[in-house]
């Protein structure tokens, strides 16, 4: 198993932290993984990106070409990004301000309106996790259980009050999926 | 009524700011010392005579947002830089832009020898306390206590000595003729700040030393809060330390 | 002593939605949008734009230089 | 269960550094904020290692005096690092020579990003030759290692101060933006007891601890005005390098046992180059790939040996082509020697690599 | 009657300098403050816990003379060395030993951020006016007017800017105890710079910040006149601009 | 009657470098004294130019603020200029590397020292790395220049500037403290008037003399944060280069047509070995001596031809062996290279080279 | 008031003859010598011993350390 | 004609400027001429040398392993140099302070007691122009006029009333030379 992923957003959309929680979830369950993070003075703006991979051997280049999987959340990272999608991967994105939609017909294309039911339901912070969950309906690369432990393990202790809230947004984004 | 007419003009952006857009955080006191140093570049008329030396640090690209000849120096050396320029075109203005990490840490001897052998230039120093560039890591000037990437549970003096007032050690060079402390957190404090940047600009031509604008700004990012709340806690905290008003003028 | 009405007009798209400018009119002129701009930031608008007296404080205060400031006697 | 010390965690190769200098016993670290580093000293000062190990953690004023700090720590024979990027580590090149002259131990971290000048923040090998070649004045040289992973960049930490108190000689860890940032599996070596005074002074009878009664006062210097006596000076240093050439040169190799091209490649890039290999040994072309791990001192006979058996070799680099000076004085025209790189902050993607292979090497020998 | 009897001493050459004949210039001021410094360390007989850093400039070689531990730093350096060491061996005692190319010029910047960090260091300043190791160019603190091998015609304000009083300014630092100025050119003087120096030291372990003494002081080779010229030449001209006395003591 | 302009002199070789700056046009030099080239300085103070043709003379605080001075007045298409010796030179890295990569032409002088740390004040040759490699970050190459006699020191003085000039880019003198502390006879240059505002908009838009109204705004920089952007600096300097080692390459042969053997050595080593050469030659031995002239470029190809026509070659350094790996290089294994030095502040003398000459070389292939 | 004589012992081949003690005694005890040292220094001597009153004047200033110092009371 | 020559004393004994002299004196003459000393932080003691060099033809090496002629003024240089001359060559030494005589069969060795002379009739800064006089002689390598105008070029107009006791001291100096 292998898994290669891109996920990609503007600085503040919580790009690196999901990438880290997905990294981290592989770790739970043996894997090697690689976080690369397109680094950079976010705060002040532009866009966001990190290669995540999960693979059972041992990881050559952090750096690709090409991606099994890729998690989009705004119109430049589509417009980056689209065409770097291996023949039969899957691209997920955020429906949120985007004007020219996806179209590739050799890839799967999922459209899961997180950011929007985040802010309906006054949940902001939480987009990244509904975008976590759709994903990992959508490619079951790592168990929700061990989200949650990664999510234990990662988030300092004064923070574990929020587990049942991430573990009820990853279940909620799971129902947001919309294949195009 | 028609409000909005050219003929009823208040205040509009100076056209020596360029149209970009720019890349400071929301709220960020850099934008707002540019503005004032371009209207009066503006208001002097002398945007072809002004040769500015950006510095490294947030305001690195200070030279995409005032339309005007620029240098763009090593972190810390800026003063260094306008030294020559100055010499070399006297009738030029010249005037460094730095950070307190550029200015009071690494830029230190440069900066101490520029005013000490009392160049005829400007020295705008923005001290927010803080490195925004590099992520929010502890500055010279970071005050007692202030929680900063380098010093996560607050500063400490026996860890990390005091919080630096290099702007009091210029006053007390011979070099310096003009050393003042400012802010831009309201429209007083701009109007000062302004008045203060244009006085510093004047003497540049008089032969009388080195002029030093310390801006006491905030770096919401860095700082963690919001600009109004950066605003405020300056207010509280920084202006204890360093205390508005000017320090020299001769 | 004449009435004195102001007006501002805020570029939008460079708008930050800092808040600065709220936090300075003394009028309570401004408010921040509910709207985004493209660059996802909730920008100044007049709220009450009866009570703006041009006195510029706003203007003055925006880091991006967003704001362009009227005024006429009435 | 796990102990903590052995614990694998999840971790950017700037923590691991972190974390490892702890571990293996550092006394002392000293430095100055620059992208893409930073997060070492971010996360000594969040570890506290003060109040566990006594190690002393101090943000300088500049790099410069960093490393001039190293110096002192270092003259009494403590375990001292910094860590820079590359600007800042040009700012260090003064002090480097002299820790080298004057023969200290030390452990310097550099990051390294694109340039010249301020340049970008992105990931760069474009300090090799200011590495390996000598970017201070005067002969000498620094240990030098490329990890290639966040788990060399813990081992590597301790390692490097290994060499470094072996050879009294300062030694460089040369890593780049992608390492310095990526995040990985690592296994953190297991604490080490700092030395205690009483160590310090049986081992490195040479440090500055304070002249004990009826001792010889000991002074560390680089200064020699009696050329003569400079002369003699250099002609240690020039037989320690002989020492360090002979044991010390370790490098890695990939599917070279029946390489008709052979890749060089180190750090980071040398992980592209992998893939690029895989991809290659998948249509059949026998590429191998020869990973440095010390780029001084430098495999030149590993490279020598392998590349001699075929048919050219393609080094790539993130520069404008620097270890290929190496690359080529090992290789003394034996075979063809191409470069590929990419400059100034972009990282080479592995079908990039695979293509130089064809295009540059395979194409050139058909 | 033999006077010449140990019983009768009054001074000897302290046991803590080495037996080597310094390289000093007859006359120059730095072999009296060597000796000083060695006395200090017999008397309060802490030459096993002392540990000295030497700068580049004429005293590049005190190593040879005082019979202590002691690194070499690079020029300017000293106080980032010292500040190491005594940050690792807080109980030792540390000093730099540095002239006014190394410690007002170069080092300006190393000088300033270990004295404001308040490491507990003694800084020994020998301020003679000028360059002597490379041939008397100017230095920081070379007078107005004073002939040097860069001020052939004298130091002129607007060409190299004012004489700096670097001692002044480390004495507005906080992280400064004792801050005094000396000189050594008389009986009383050297009591009184000997006195001072104790104090510094005693300081170090009192954790009370960062002592500096300056030691006004002759170059008779670059000054280019005899050793006793140079005492009365000091005590008219450097004597008005660099005063005697504590700057601070707390 | 000889006019004052082209007035015969006897003068040091640092004093030459002073006079030739003012006589072509400097604008401005900002320094800081260290043996053995404070003479230059000196010099200059005393010439007192800023009376006569307006130069600029400053005493910087230190090297580092010696080299972004420069930075400054050459932002300013202005001719400026600085000089140091080894631990000055390793201080002006990280301002070097700016500078070549902002493309402002200017010109340095290192009277090399022997070294490393603080070394002695001695003349030595082990800063070749530091020079043509790159002692700071990034990609870049400095012109450099390797005067062997006092006048050479005078007209590479007007060389470096033209060379500056002509590629936007920084000339390195790269002398020794023979050539700067010896006295012999020199033709000094006519002098040349300063170039006035007007030329310098004219000839150098890029300067920043204030934005003319209706005129674009000149910045000087070295930050592309996007790394495409830096990378495409970086091809655009690589070009250059490619450009400088085209046209620029200069070296001077003696004895070379018939030569058996050839001696490689720069500066004032190749004087010494120009006594080996002729004692050689009275011997009946075939020598040649081929004198790098420039070191960046470097001569390799007339090194190829001359030395691919014999039966081995003699690098001779004042160093371990730098500039061997360029000699080397450039022969790339055709024929044996072999290597005499002397380290740290000794000067090799004439007899020892025609030994080493014997024993290393012509021994090796009887 | 008991008297007191002192005397002093140069290290005439350590002295540089800079004078400085010369210059520093109160009793115009000391002399620079004709004759010179192997280092060629003239070096100082008591060229008045009866006056010496073992002040130790000369000593603090010499910068070579060369000057030892006796006192006797009488 | 070539002439290398090596001169070498304290410093102070005005080693450096006789060499300055002399190859200022070639220049007039129009040879080819070098000057290179051995250069150091001479005021705080020490010995001086200087190579010079005066030939018809362009001067390869500076620095030189052995030399024509040898002028020394102290113990140490004597100690130095006296292997260090060709055999056939010349040393010519002040008798002041020396303790070692030079003892060479195949080289001529000449006494000059100059600084002795210069001590008695008061004129101890002529020491090296005495001295000078001497070598002249002894080596007539230029000629005393060419001397004196290359003393007209090199001093400073305020000391050129100086120059007639300059002159005395070269006739002086080659009066006091003693053949061994
Ligand atoms: C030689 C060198 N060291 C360090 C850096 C990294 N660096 C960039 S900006 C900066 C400090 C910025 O802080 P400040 O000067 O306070 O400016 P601000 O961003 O707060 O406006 C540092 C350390 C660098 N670019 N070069
Ligand atoms: C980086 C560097 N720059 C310059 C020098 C040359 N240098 C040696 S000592 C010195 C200045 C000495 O003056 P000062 O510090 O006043 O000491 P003094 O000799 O007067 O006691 C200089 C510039 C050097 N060795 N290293
Ligand atoms: S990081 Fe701080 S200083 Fe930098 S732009 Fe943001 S708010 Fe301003
Ligand atoms: S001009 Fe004055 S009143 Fe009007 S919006 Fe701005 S701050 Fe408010
Ligand atoms: S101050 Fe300027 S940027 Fe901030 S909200 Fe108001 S208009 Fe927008
Ligand atoms: S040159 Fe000056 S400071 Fe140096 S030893 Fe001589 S007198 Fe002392
Ligand atoms: S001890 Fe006093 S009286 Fe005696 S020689 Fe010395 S200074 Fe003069
Ligand atoms: S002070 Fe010392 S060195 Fe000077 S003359 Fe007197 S004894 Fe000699
Ligand atoms: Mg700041
Ligand atoms: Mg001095």
């Amino acid at each position: 198993m292998k898994e290669e992923i891109i996920i990609a957003g503007f600085g503040g959309q919580g790009v690196l932290s999901m990438g880290k929680i997905l990294a981290y979830s592989g770790l739970m369950q043996d894997k090697e993984v690689s976080w690369m993070p397109a680094y950079g003075p976010e705060q002040r703006g532009g866009t966001a990106n990190v290669t995540v991979i999960l693979s059972d051997e041992r990881i050559s280049s952090p750096v690709l070409n090409t991606y099994d999987t890729a998690i989009l959340l705004n119109q430049p990272s589509i417009d980056k990004f689209e065409n770097k999608i291996k023949p039969g991967g899957s691209l997920i994105f955020d429906g949120n301000g985007i004007t020219r939609f996806p179209d590739r017909k050799d890839i799967h294309i999922y459209r899961v309106d997180a950011t929007e039911y985040a802010a309906v339901n006054n949940i902001a912070k939480m987009m990244n996790m509904l975008m976590l969950g759709a994903v990992l309906k959508i490619r079951p690369i790592v168990e929700i259980k061990n989200v949650l432990k990664g999510l234990k393990k990662t988030l300092p202790e004064r923070h574990h009050h929020l587990i049942p809230m991430n573990e009820k947004a990853l279940q909620a984004g799971a129902e947001l999926i919309v294949k195009l | 009524m028609n409000i909005i007419d050219s003929a009823n003009l208040v205040y509009r952006k100076t056209p020596v700011m360029t149209d970009l857009t720019m890349h400071y955080c929301p709220g960020c006191s850099h934008g707002v010392v540019h503005k004032l140093v371009a209207e009066v570049i503006d208001e002097m008329d002398i945007q072809d005579k002004t040769i500015g030396i950006a510095p490294v640090g947030c305001a690195v690209f200070a030279y995409k947002y005032i339309d005007i000849d620029w240098q763009q120096a090593a972190h810390g050396r800026a003063p260094a830089l306008a030294t020559a320029v100055k010499r070399l075109l006297p009738d030029r203005y010249v005037f460094t832009y730095q950070g307190d990490g550029d200015l009071a840490a690494i830029g230190t001897a440069e900066t101490i020898h520029a005013c000490n052998r009392g160049e005829n230039i400007v020295i705008i120093f923005i001290n927010n306390g803080i490195y925004g560039m590099t992520g929010g890591q502890m500055a010279p000037t970071t005050l007692d206590g202030m929680k900063t990437a380098t010093s996560p549970s607050g500063r400490s003096v026996p860890l990390n000595g005091y919080p630096l007032d290099m702007t009091k050690l210029l006053a007390e060079l011979d070099g310096t003729c003009y050393v003042t402390r400012q802010s831009v957190h309201s429209l007083g404090a701009v109007r000062k700040t302004k008045k203060a940047l244009r006085k510093a600009f004047e003497n540049s031509m008089l032969e009388k030393g080195t002029s030093v604008i310390e801006v006491v700004s905030t770096c919401n990012s860095g700082w963690k809060m919001t600009p109004d709340e950066s605003n405020k806690w300056m207010v509280e905290n920084m202006f204890p330390k360093y205390p508005m008003g000017d320090l020299k003028d001769r | 002593m004449a009435k004195v009405k102001g007006a501002v007009v805020v570029d939008t798209e460079q708008c930050k939605g800092c808040d600065l400018c709220v936090v300075a009119c003394p009028s309570d002129v401004l408010s921040l949008s509910k709207e985004a701009n493209a660059k996802g930031y909730n920008y100044s608008f007049m709220s009450s734009p009866d009570d703006c007296v041009g006195c510029a404080a706003c203007a003055y205060v925006c880091p991006d230089a967003c704001i362009t400031v009227y005024k006429v006697k009435i | 269960m796990r102990t903590e010390q052995e614990e694998i965690r999840l971790m950017k190769g700037n923590e691991a550094i972190a974390e490892a200098a702890i571990r293996c016993g550092c006394d002392g670290y000293f430095g100055y904020p620059i992208t893409p580093q930073s997060e070492i000293m971010e996360t000594l000062m969040d570890l506290r290692p003060w109040e566990s190990t006594g190690m002393v953690v101090l943000q300088a004023e500049s790099e410069t005096a960093s490393i001039n700090m190293v110096y002192g720590a270092a003259g009494c024979g403590k375990k001292a690092m910094t860590s820079s990027s590359s600007p800042g580590m040009s700012l260090m090149q003064e002090g480097l020579s002299y820790i080298a002259c004057a023969e200290l131990p030390c452990v310097v971290v550099n990051v390294m990003r694109g340039g010249p000048g301020l340049g970008t923040i992105q990931p760069s090998q474009a300090d090799y030759y200011q590495s390996v070649k000598g970017g201070g004045h005067g002969d000498y040289k620094l240990i030098t290692l490329a990890p290639a992973s966040v788990q060399e960049m813990a081992d590597f930490t301790m390692l490097a101060f290994e060499l470094a108190f072996k050879y009294r000689n300062p030694a460089l860890i040369l890593a780049d933006g992608i390492i310095g940032q990526m995040m990985e599996k690592v296994v953190l070596p297991p604490y080490q007891a700092r030395m205690t005074e009483e160590e310090i002074r049986r081992k490195y009878p040479w440090a500055t601890l304070g002249k004990l009664r009826g001792q010889k006062q000991n002074i560390i210097t680089s200064l020699c005005l009696l050329p003569e006596e400079m002369e003699a000076v250099n002609l240690h240093l020039q037989a320690k390098y002989r020492q360090v050439e002979q044991n010390e040169v370790r490098y890695e190799t990939l599917h070279c046992d029946d390489a008709e091209y052979l890749i060089v490649a180190f750090g980071s890039t040398a992980r592209v180059c992998q893939k690029a290999v895989e991809t290659a040994r998948e249509q059949g072309i026998k590429v191998g790939l020869l990973r440095p791990i010390t780029l001084y001192p430098y495999p030149s006979e590993a490279i020598a040996r392998i590349a001699g058996r075929g048919r050219g070799v393609l080094t790539v680099e993130m520069s404008a082509g620097q270890m290929l000076d190496d690359v080529r004085l090992a290789v003394n025209g034996a075979v063809p020697v191409e470069f590929f790189g990419r400059l100034g902050g972009i990282v080479p993607a592995p079908d990039e690599v695979f293509e130089a292979l064809k295009t540059k090497l395979i194409k050139e020998n058909v």
